[in-house]
């Protein structure tokens, strides 16, 4: 449910959100708008769902990325690469959220059709949430690589991994696991290393180089930069509709996430268009830069 | 300054233990004064809340880490990590049914007598079976005995209990261990503050045998 | 339902609503931020709603005004004036639009606590239009005040009139309403006036001076400014939720309707609080504005 | 939810159906069959209701009598009196129920264009429940007369009581009720005679003599077949549709609430057309007669 | 320039007759061009389209002005103007039955055969009734007669039809009469332009007696 | 939509429903009773269905047959053969009826666990007519077998025919299909038989001896009743669970659908149980035995 | 006896003379008597409607059988066999737009006009295409060129008609023809009569070439 | 036989003595036996369970009879009558807030945190006021003192626990008391057994005084 706001912090979302998107149009990013009611189901978990007398299912918007994706699989004379970039609100139903931090305002950019652009995407993201107000020494970011964690559990298992293991990956619960799966004691060790810390060890015993590779070109553009970067573990069903590498923005001050983003796919007219962006929880943004 | 939030109960006496021998000196005082619920030195702040309200105090980032027992955190829906099991305190979450009874009918609904109606819904669900739950605050074993439910969905230790009430498990569905845990927000902007108390709780923390 | 826009609309219309909450701003109204899914009703007619698991109804945010309305009469500790401006999408079912003109994305303003400010309301409106691209000479103006036509017809009918006279009196039907009633022919020529001119000879007949000194009070503003103005009998169920002067500003190039507003009470505290605000389609805005 | 039963039982019901619609056809209630999915409301609490795509409420068949009620007062050309039986299955939400015993299969008679007959509306229950396999000795039945209570109240603070005082009431707090009221010792006395017990010296405090009169009509039929009979002070809000005398029947065996009915009217034609009628639960008078 | 819709059907000839005693020389074209459809000359575009489809096209902007029924209105649910009732073609919207019928049931549905389905569920939800509609095109009489549909909700001229049929006025639901009509953007914004069209159509618009 | 009916026709459903059910029982069909709400689905087509607050989708019952489908899929201790019959409401959306014969009654019996009774079944379903007041004279059954059209069409296109192709086949749109597939002559003649006749050409050609012998086998029973038999081509998507013979009694006086039946299989213990049984519609069984 | 169905529109004289040539000696009178709607003669009932109610006749079994165009047959919803398809009267059913117009968009809502809103939206759905669908009576073609909707969605024979009013066919969505038709209940109680007419009416129904 | 549930809690030795003074001298036995759950002689079965857990028992009908305070009969939903309220053990219900906070905001959502999330929905529904609700275990003081929520919503008796932990009652909601409650079915049919038990417990039912 979002709320209604005091004329004050009204005044201040409004003002970043046209900061944001002008700072983003001028590199390149075109404005667009996306539909508040869109037919066809959505978010199942956390959205409004309702159906009409036909018996379908329509949702009201919940995020902003998952649409403009489904927007973009639609057009049938695309034209490559894409850039576009949205503000605006998103409904959720209630659930826990860190102490009433809700969201409610998105602001975000995407790019389709271009590829290895996970880095460029995380200095825009910075770079915009400088342009907030944020502190970048007080950020935190985290980068992952979706599907690495599910990889190592096949490695470990010899087959697919469960729902309920993967869903221990996601709660970092490595000794259930260990126990669990009755991992040998090297194997145990290589995989706390992974779930819990950046011990490098674990990138060669689960032969995750490419993927190391990949994940620390995003994450040395942050350092540059100082903010400091974790890795993160980020099963793919956790990881919604993100495929590759993936990051979130968190701020000390409000130990509150500000903003993720990441690599995914869309489906247009037969194949496979990658594309790479980042959404900011503009309420949230605000209340780090304010803290 | 880190917060920890301690749960009241049973495990009270052994987590005061980890904690004094990890260097907490702070710990001691908890049980001295037992009906104070927060103390705090320049490093740490400590939370002494019920058993079941530790995951609400760490998943809504009012505590950076407590100690919860897996029960109790996959009945809150709080989004914990679980970045340690402990090595003490284990059980099992049993479907239980007076003796004699057998599985749970499948073509009609039953009832099922537990504290946990959030967990039980979603293990009841992931096995496609439809009950109307019965939520109690404790002495569940009584349910099934008294008729209140045919079955009870309940923590089973010793067995003890069990054999007392005349109650049989049908199957168990969750091994449960209590568990250090923290919340997202912590762990990405506190992350080495929270290892550094792991590291002292339990050894080294890159050691597998601390706690 | 809302649609997705090309970029270059996007592009406008994000700036276009930047520009015009900065204007209002610098003149005392502060800018709030509304939910988009609000439980109990909306407007049953074109908004989508929906029923949550005990039955009750929620609906998508369709307009924006009656929502202001209800959180300010929610507020416990009002202080009075209170101007306030706004500006985000709204959802609606399908329903005949002109010729694909639909409205998604409104921007508008409302003060209140204030009582006899429509003239000032129309002379910001109509500032705005212009600071967002509109050419004040191919504007038109329809003032009207509710509830003039159901007095009229009471006063004809010595009875409050049937919701099928109200609806042929919107509808201009003034023929049929004459003869279903069996007007004398004084009556009925005074009606016609009423209802399709603004010859001023009902005014007296129906008693109506008070109502046609507000009213161009309003009009004049506009018509100093070159805007040409109409007189419009708006029956009360036609009027919404507004109660007194009421205004609609016409484009001519692309012949849709850019905005609405007019005076109304918010329920406070036990007290009726006067309000008047008007709100521009902004969507709609921008097409004029680019004919 | 209503349940799939075992051919063992299922045997039963429509065994007991057709027995129990036979007896009332001999008696001179025609049987009649209602609508399962019905437009426009319905019972908010118990039932499932949901909206089709015009915002419009419907509702699944969760009682039998206010349906039938709404078919008779919407017949063009009615014929006085009216007697009717009916025998089919309810669909309600989860809830508490007492130890499981639900109630999804409904059997009953409905007499309209009559008067003064709850006696004989009572008599034909309890010879139809012997019919059914009930035993009488083993019956309870509590008769009250909707609104009494809430008479009493205006009486005792001299103005209407507000809904929690009348939840207390249904909730036979008669000792908060005291207190909260500030009642005299003698009042207060009576007041709980009335709500607990049947000392009629209450019947003279409040002058409730032609409504005792009325009630014991009903509860003496039910004494000379053997069965126990309490008085029953039933608020109005709690006898949902029901005017007049209201009554229920218990089965000791499997303590459960066996059939319910009452007086009530029907709004035909611009009159009110008294009805008396009652229904029994017939799931629940198997598991009594079996017990 | 101005655009206005006009009806193909059985008005069309009288309706050019106004046009042309109006001084629009352009209307003379229709009738002599029975195929055309656009008639224009600098002041006036004309568009001749089947009856139904003129408050679409007033409605939704293409045309400024047209003529309609309000039978055709009605069921359009389009949001018209409409400002000048015609003094012809009047007649009635009736709920018609085969010779016998009584009252329509009130108390479980009925079905009804009609040209006009969105107009007739309004009609029928005012007087608290509960049909199935079935949608024809044309010969509604013929349902009531070859029991497609025990009622028929549709216009009734003279009644000769109906006797023809064997069918009988149940009750009148509506009194239909042809309307000049404009939509509230083209009033707004045109008005002037509109009203002297209706002045020349009808002498001088100020005098009741136009048209 | 159910309709509330007059007592006289009340008065005759409940009638045949007991003789029915009687006589089912009698023959050691077992009666059950099924939930009038489910949770999950339900006919997409003509059911209502609505949503909770999770979500999740819910349905009332429109159809016997596949809800007592899963309610013996669930069982887990099953008893093979399991006979049961049952009898009870509907609720179907409104939509083309043959000129108003609804189906909101349906009396139906289901044999699990037995393979090869089609022709037992055919004959039980004829019987219960007789008992209804069914003139067997005046009837006729159509019988097929599911995918014997696809078959054909696989054999004719050398492919899975798609479904387009299958919905003029369910149309009997033999021509249509014929030119749009390209046939050879015989191929086309073959078809043509196959879908509009019952000459035994095409059996040999489309290679269905086997299916031919178990569908003549469940007509010969009815034929030697006196009932008129069709071979009737029935899609697999038109046969909705039914798998296998298939089959439809219909009466020459009502010209209406009274029942269907069939064979098909219920998924229970990781095996698939064969089952067969046939619904009547009773109240257009009783429309035909009075017209 | 069986009732059949014809239609009143482009097709009736053709159909008439099958029904002569077939010994339906009854038909010759519908061309006679173009004001009545039903002629009867002991073995048969004809009952002349409006093209587009043929399929609502046939499919509610006021008729047995009758003559329909795919488009209305689709359009109406009703659940029709078509048993034969005439060898005259094709056409196709073409997504239209005013020359120069490319494809539909697919991000965003288009307009279509078109007699069809049924079948349009199913059309559209089975291409996934989200339109507003423009109901109208008539000249269709008018609503592109005078911008009421950029689409349309009709019948083409010749081209004709597209070619006047500039536009041109983006896509063809349906091949149509003429069917006879009939209702399930009617074919499975009265199947031998009904083969008995198309027997007449094609020569022998074995052979294919009838009609 | 009747059943009667007691609440573990705090009130039970007090209710003990009234069970004892009334000449149920079963009830000596429950303190001696602190860990039995159920006692029963031939007239009577006493079950003690949680507080929260009476209203359960004795709404589904295991119990005839059983004491729980106003809050827990509010919060468990349960359908009971409350047939005498005891004299002692009262409080209030209140929502508290931080000192220095004043009423909770009216347009936008709040949290509270609680161990009663029914009633709490129910009453802050009655207040028309919208809150975020986090259901608490125990210890609900703290929630506001840690920042967990800015208002609670919880019992207060003297007012010692608040002033404790800095917190001040921004409005009484609901006065609590202990209840004798009954199910109706039990009611109905055991009525003249259950008032029985209450004369021996209170001295003459008739009188006032008994308890």
């Amino acid at each position: 449910m979002v709320l209604a706001t005091l004329p004050a912090d009204g005044s201040r979302l409004y003002e970043a959100q046209y900061r944001g998107m002008r700072w983003l149009q001028a590199r390149g990013f075109e404005p667009v708008l996306l539909p508040l009611v869109v037919p066809g189901g959505g978010d199942e978990g956390k959205g409004f769902r309702f159906l009409d007398s036909d018996g379908r299912v329509w949702a009201v918007r919940s995020d902003f990325t998952p649409l403009l994706a489904r927007v973009v699989a639609a057009d049938p004379e695309p034209r490559w690469p894409l850039r576009v970039c949205y503000a605006g609100e998103v409904a959720r139903r209630g659930g826990p959220q860190l102490r009433g931090v809700g969201e409610f305002y998105q602001l975000g950019f995407e790019s389709f059709g271009v590829r290895g652009e996970a880095d460029t995407t995380v200095e825009l993201l910075l770079n915009l949430g400088r342009v907030l107000g944020l502190e970048l020494s007080q950020l935190v970011l985290t980068v992952g690589h979706t599907g690495v964690g599910e990889d190592m559990l096949c490695m470990l298992l010899e087959e697919t991994p469960d729902p309920a293991l993967v869903e221990m990956l996601a709660a970092k619960d490595v000794d259930g696991l260990c126990e669990l799966v009755g991992l040998s004691e090297e194997a145990a060790t290589y995989l706390r290393q992974a779930v819990l810390e950046e011990g490098e060890g674990w990138v060669r015993f689960f032969r995750q180089e490419e993927v190391w590779v990949r994940v620390q070109g995003a994450a040395s553009v942050a350092r540059k930069k100082g903010v400091r970067v974790h890795f993160e573990l980020v099963p793919r069903t956790a990881a919604g509709y993100y495929r590759g590498v993936v990051f979130s923005l968190w701020g000390r001050k409000a130990k509150a996430l500000l903003a993720s983003g990441g690599e995914y796919a869309v489906e247009g007219k037969g194949q496979e268009v990658p594309a790479v962006g980042a959404t900011l929880s503009l309420d949230r943004v605000l209340m780090e830069a304010t803290c | 300054m880190l917060t920890m939030a301690l749960p009241k109960g049973r495990l009270l006496p052994e987590l005061v233990g980890v904690l004094e021998r990890g260097g907490f000196v702070l710990a001691r005082e908890i049980l001295a004064n037992p009906r104070r619920l927060v103390f705090e030195d320049g490093e740490l702040r400590l939370v002494v809340v019920k058993d079941a309200d530790v995951p609400a105090y760490v998943g809504q980032g009012v505590a950076d880490m407590g100690f919860a027992g897996l029960d109790q955190i996959l009945e809150s829906g709080e989004d914990l990590l679980r970045v340690k099991r402990l090595p003490f305190g284990h059980c099992r979450l049993c479907l239980l049914a007076r003796g004699g009874k057998s599985q749970p009918p499948r073509s009609r609904p039953f009832r099922v007598a537990t504290k946990y109606p959030n967990l039980a819904q979603r293990l009841l669900q992931q096995r496609g079976l439809w009950a109307e739950i019965i939520e109690l605050a404790g002495s569940v074993e009584l349910a099934a005995t008294l008729d209140l439910a045919p079955f009870v969905l309940d923590l089973v230790e010793t067995g003890a209990t069990l054999r007392e009430n005349g109650l049989v498990i049908v199957e168990t569905w969750l091994s449960v261990a209590p568990y250090f845990v923290t919340n997202r927000a912590s762990w990405a902007t506190r992350g080495d503050d929270i290892k550094a108390v792991m590291d002292r709780l339990g050894g080294k923390y890159e050691n597998v045998a601390y706690f």
